[in-house]
């Protein structure tokens, strides 16, 4: 197998962009390029990540898109989640086609209504729509069956929100900047009971511009690649009625990335993790299925200060999702979040350890119903 | 160059109007009859690839989650990709290179839909800007009109050998799709009805014009060492490209097209084609409008510029012309829009290894598959053959 | 959303008319008669509500029907008292994970019967495990709104 | 198989956006309610677009340089427009077309009126490709693409 490297990244810098979806696109991945010092003509492909019409206004989002993203007359593709987008672009340099290939993903959830009513559009129309199901309600009966199971207590996740937007307050790309006490989280409107609206991400615009490469061209671009080297990817069912949700698919896909990755003990291989949570505790029920403590003990391990931004294994240094929540965009933002710690190049935001080996997750779906992995090393 | 790739199976429900079933179980026909076709189960299955149109044909987003059981994709990894009409091509792509990479060795590819379940035409115009093209959108046959108005201006072709070509057309698609069983539309048409059918936007006629399918079709890839075990008579992927124009329409000539003519231009070099007309033995062009389907004629290379209209008049690409387009009966009888690319492939398949049944074209061997999507800006190309 | 910037308004409304399918008109079907309707499956023994068409375990059709009490226990739930664009229902309300008695799979709608304003007796009375039963609307048109909600049992 | 075996559910899918214009399109906007069409210039390739781009697709440069393009064009393509759907926003006959401003490089879409559009047959003599158009502003402008209301035949 072809071994892949990231070599450049781009983001949006977090806040609301008056551009418009087109524009803002194009800014960010011209940048990229620019960091590259390449031109899109040289570029092997592009694949894209872009949910189409319920995030955009607009169908088939790629046609939109494909201005902005530099593939006029170009090879390429677009995937519905920017993962799946990361993991199709590595794809083609591995089947030896491609030595390049400009991944991205982009969205502006300031345009868009909430999330809530997006989401339950993934509901059936006869069934699952009409009774209210939707992304936070599933994550809300998720979380009392957690804290139920596990005796792990509202402060516990709610320290997730405190840890990660204390976070996102040194990371230049986050959308919320805004330093929350636990009171502060603990007293915000029961949205969702148990889950408080502080616990919740926001709705966020986000462009985000990977560059990939062949080992061969990545040596060339750069002296800083980061590697791709495990992914896992599993997909639940469709009704969260018929599964576990505190046993879903994660736990398969991370044994997918770290058996490709040649990891054992993913707590003492992996130096920071970028975990997917529009929920604060599902970084914690997260974190326990991709091995990182033991079943029902995400509430020790917060409570530790493990994942701080100075523990031993730093879980969103970037303050993560519940800081910046471009929807279909942010598993690709959590991969260049961890390519970025991997280089050294986080800037405030770098962990005080050394960085060899970094996790990135993303998740969508009631409950998580499909989780994607992606480990990455120097 | 990579690993070689093989189809090993392809399935396909019945066509048409599918009121019977809910959009799951449609979706699972085409999957269970992919298997069967190959002899596997979904033991065998690495990863699951699932394209539809855009989800307010069918107003659920992200159909992957719905579809999570009926696709096969319990807890397997999963892609979802999409790039409106040429999505089923673009699956096909995903599929193909998810096992080139190595990361898979049986790779499931499905897509499907239902649009009888929604408004094809509103939906359609939803992928105009809002900003400055919507106004005037009028579906796709309006856009489909202005490009053929366009391509005959440009070229010099008289409107009655337009007319007359275009009738042949949709008369040789029609007559192909009575020998295809899945095939939506099964009538015989003369040129007549053709010529007198209801007028949808000038000159462009209702029989000109592809129906609105529910439908699914589900194509399975293997690498070579797993075709090899697992099919007597695979189909191998022989060339891929895909290209897309600038999101505006009007901003590129669309009498010449660039996307389909260079998406062909990379899946030929890749299978080392140098004259198609020759050298490929049966194409399914995607063909939702008659007058559409000659300009991909003269964009494959299959004539020169302008002389589509002369080539079909000869009978050029009939079914036993020198290079048959549609025998399945095409995109003009049958079109799901989000499996359509994928049908086209199948039966590109299902003609290099024999298995075509009544619409096989004798000894063909290598087959040329196609999309095209968006507001004329995307189109696929997939070429496949019985030799590796 | 009033933007200090130039934006269009962009509603995209379109209409549908989606199948059933068999499997699903016989379910709501039977909901119109006051019957919760639900299939088990021959190789993994589940019973599952609403009615398959096949197992979402395995992957295989599923004939056989059975007719389950419309009375469960309770697994998980939520107060919903976010507003939202297109919400199904005025807040606040109760979604609830319901496991109905020979079932092998959650079942998703309402609860009420319960008095919201002391949030805390609510709560007891909704603990894993507490026992509710179906409510059904006077006026039934086969569909998932027959059942109006579901109400703790005493 | 009767219908009432086919069962179906009907319902509605209604999603509200509101789609920032940006600096670009904001101006060409304002540019309209002074009767002006105006076009963006790439530096490279030195095209001239259309609506107007903030960045070429293209070279994928800025395009920083405005440039007012003539109001009056050259048909490149049209259809007539009589068949009804969900949404449409002009009523039915209507002319949709392809139209080659001069001193520019694009086909720009807008729609043919201020003549009788009652009889097919007599609007093909007065439509033709390639035939000149120009473009009638409406009195009230409202920022949209509107304002210009539509093109007329050159007589």
């Amino acid at each position: 197998m072809r071994r892949v490297a990231i070599t450049h990244v781009a983001q949006s810098n977090g806040g609301e962009s008056r551009e418009s979806l087109m524009d803002f696109t194009y800014q960010v991945n011209k940048e990229v390029l620019d960091k590259a010092g390449l031109k899109r003509e040289e570029v092997g492909c592009i694949i894209s990540g872009a949910a189409d019409i319920f995030h955009s206004g607009l169908s088939c989002a790629n046609a939109f898109d494909w201005d902005g993203i530099g593939a006029f007359l170009k090879e390429g593709s677009r995937a519905e989640e920017s993962a799946f987008s990361f993991i199709y672009g590595c794809m083609r340099i591995m089947s030896g086609r491609y030595d390049t290939v400009l991944v991205n993903a982009l969205v502006k959830g300031s345009e868009n209504p909430d999330n809530d009513p997006i989401t339950s559009f993934y509901g059936d129309p006869f069934y699952l729509r009409p009774v209210g199901i939707n992304e936070s309600v599933v994550a809300a009966m998720q979380m009392r069956q957690y804290m139920d199971r596990y005796r792990i207590t509202e402060e516990q996740c709610a320290g997730v929100a405190v840890k990660n937007l204390g976070n996102a307050l040194f990371n230049p790309y986050a959308h919320i900047k805004k330093r929350v006490s636990l009171k502060d989280v603990m007293d915000s409107e029961r949205v969702y009971d148990p889950l408080k609206a502080l616990e919740c991400a926001p709705k966020s615009d986000g462009v985000v511009a990977v560059l990939i490469a062949s080992e061969g061209k990545a040596k060339k671009l750069t002296d800083k690649p980061v590697w791709l080297s495990g992914y896992g990817c599993s997909m639940d069912h469709f009704i969260p009625g018929d599964r576990d949700l505190l046993d879903g698919q994660l736990k398969e896909a991370a044994r997918r990335a770290y058996a490709m990755a040649g990891i054992r003990d993913p707590r003492k291989k992996i130096d920071v993790a970028e975990v997917c949570e529009p929920y604060a505790f599902q970084e914690l029920l997260w974190c326990e299925q991709l091995g990182f403590c033991g079943e029902g003990e995400g509430g020790k391990m917060i409570d530790s200060g493990m994942t701080e931004m100075g523990g031993v294994l730093p879980v969103n240094p970037s303050g993560g999702v519940l800081a910046t929540n471009p929807y279909p965009a942010r598993g690709l933002y959590r991969i260049v979040e961890a390519a970025l710690q991997i280089k050294g190049q986080a800037g405030e935001h770098q962990v005080g350890k050394k960085v060899k080996t970094a996790l990135a997750h993303s998740t969508h779906g009631f409950g998580g119903q499909c989780h994607s992995v992606i480990i990455l090393s120097a | 160059m990579g690993k070689a790739v093989a189809i090993i199976g392809t399935g396909q429900t019945k066509h048409g109007r599918r009121s019977d079933v809910c959009y799951p179980d449609l979706v699972r026909e085409a999957v269970t009859a992919a298997l069967e076709d190959a002899g596997i189960t979904l033991k065998d299955i690495d990863g699951v690839v699932l394209g539809t149109m855009p989800s307010m044909m069918e107003g659920v987003s992200s159909t992957h989650f719905y579809f999570a059981e009926a696709m096969g994709a319990l807890r397997k990894p999963v892609m979802k990709v999409e790039t409106c009409g040429s999505t089923g091509q673009s699956i096909g792509h995903c599929g193909f290179y998810w096992v080139a990479s190595g990361m898979a060795d049986i790779v499931l590819v499905v897509g499907s839909e239902k649009m009888s379940e929604g408004d094809g035409q509103a939906t359609m115009t939803t992928v105009f800007d809002p900003f400055f093209q919507r106004t005037f959108a009028a579906g796709a046959p309006g856009v489909f009109t202005m490009q053929s108005m366009e391509w005959m201006y440009r070229f010099n072709i008289p409107e009655e050998k337009g007319r007359e070509a275009a009738a042949m057309i949709s008369v040789s698609n029609h007559d192909n799709a009575m020998d295809n069983p899945h095939a939506h539309i099964r009538m015989r048409v003369t040129m007549d009805d053709v010529k007198n059918a209801r007028i949808i936007t000038y000159p462009v006629r209702l029989l000109d014009v592809c129906p609105a399918s529910d439908g699914a079709c589900a194509v399975i890839f293997a690498s070579q060492e797993k075709a090899r075990r697992i099919c007597r008579k695979p189909a191998w992927i022989k060339g891929l490209g895909f290209r897309g124009e600038e999101f505006f329409y009007g901003e590129s000539d669309k009498a010449i097209w660039m996307s389909a003519t260079q998406a062909a231009r990379e899946a030929y070099a890749q299978a080392g084609i140098r004259n198609p007309l020759k050298e490929l033995d049966v194409a399914e062009v995607y063909n939702p409008f008659t007058y559409q389907e000659m300009i991909f004629y003269e964009c494959f290379g299959f004539c020169p510029r302008g002389e589509a209209p002369d080539y079909v008049l000869k009978n050029t690409f009939k079914k036993n012309g020198q290079l048959p387009c549609c025998p399945s009966g095409g995109t003009l009888c049958t079109n799901p829009i989000g499996a359509t690319g994928l049908i086209r492939l199948a039966e590109a398949a299902l003609q290099v290894t024999g298995k075509a049944g009544a619409r096989q074209i004798d000894g063909a061997k290598l087959a040329l598959s196609h999309a095209m999507g968006g507001v004329d800006q995307f189109n696929a190309v997939t070429i496949v053959g019985s030799k590796l | 959303m009033a933007k200090e910037y130039r934006t269009i308004r962009n509603d995209v409304a379109l209409p549908y008319q989606w199948a059933l399918g068999k499997t699903w008109a016989k379910f709501f079907d039977g909901l119109k008669e006051e019957k919760i309707l639900g299939t088990k499956c021959s190789q993994c023994g589940k019973v599952f509500v609403p009615a398959r068409t096949f197992c979402p375990e395995c992957f295989i059709d599923m004939a056989e029907w059975v007719e389950v009490k419309p009375e469960g226990k309770v697994l998980t739930w939520t107060l919903v008292r976010a507003k939202y664009y297109g919400q199904v229902k005025e807040p606040p309300y109760i979604v609830a994970t319901i496991q109905l008695e020979g079932t092998d799979c959650g079942f998703h709608h309402f609860i009420g019967g319960i008095d919201l304003a002391d949030f805390k007796k609510a709560r007891q009375k909704l603990k894993r495990g507490a026992k509710v039963k179906a409510v059904w609307s006077v006026e039934k048109k086969a569909e998932i709104y027959d059942i109006s909600q579901f109400v703790p049992i005493k | 198989m009767t219908r009432e075996e086919h069962r179906i559910v009907k319902g509605q899918v209604m999603v509200p956006y509101e789609l920032a214009l940006g600096r670009t399109w904001s101006n060409f906007y304002d540019y309209l309610k002074e009767e002006k069409i105006m076009g963006k210039k790439c530096r490279k390739c030195e095209r001239v677009l259309v609506p107007p781009r903030s960045f070429c697709p293209r070279c994928f440069e800025d395009m920083d340089e405005w440039v007012e393009v003539s109001q009056e064009g050259v048909v490149e393509t049209w259809v007539y427009v009589n068949m009804p759907f969900f949404a449409q926003e002009i009523k039915i006959p209507f002319i949709s077309a392809q139209i080659r401003l001069d001193r520019s490089d694009s086909g720009f879409i807008h729609q043919i009126a201020g003549i009788d559009l009652s009889d097919f047959d007599r609007v093909r003599e007065t439509v033709k490709l390639g035939g000149r158009v120009k473009a009638v502003w409406s009195k009230e402008k409202k920022g949209n693409i509107l304002d210009i209301a539509y093109f007329e035949p050159v007589k």
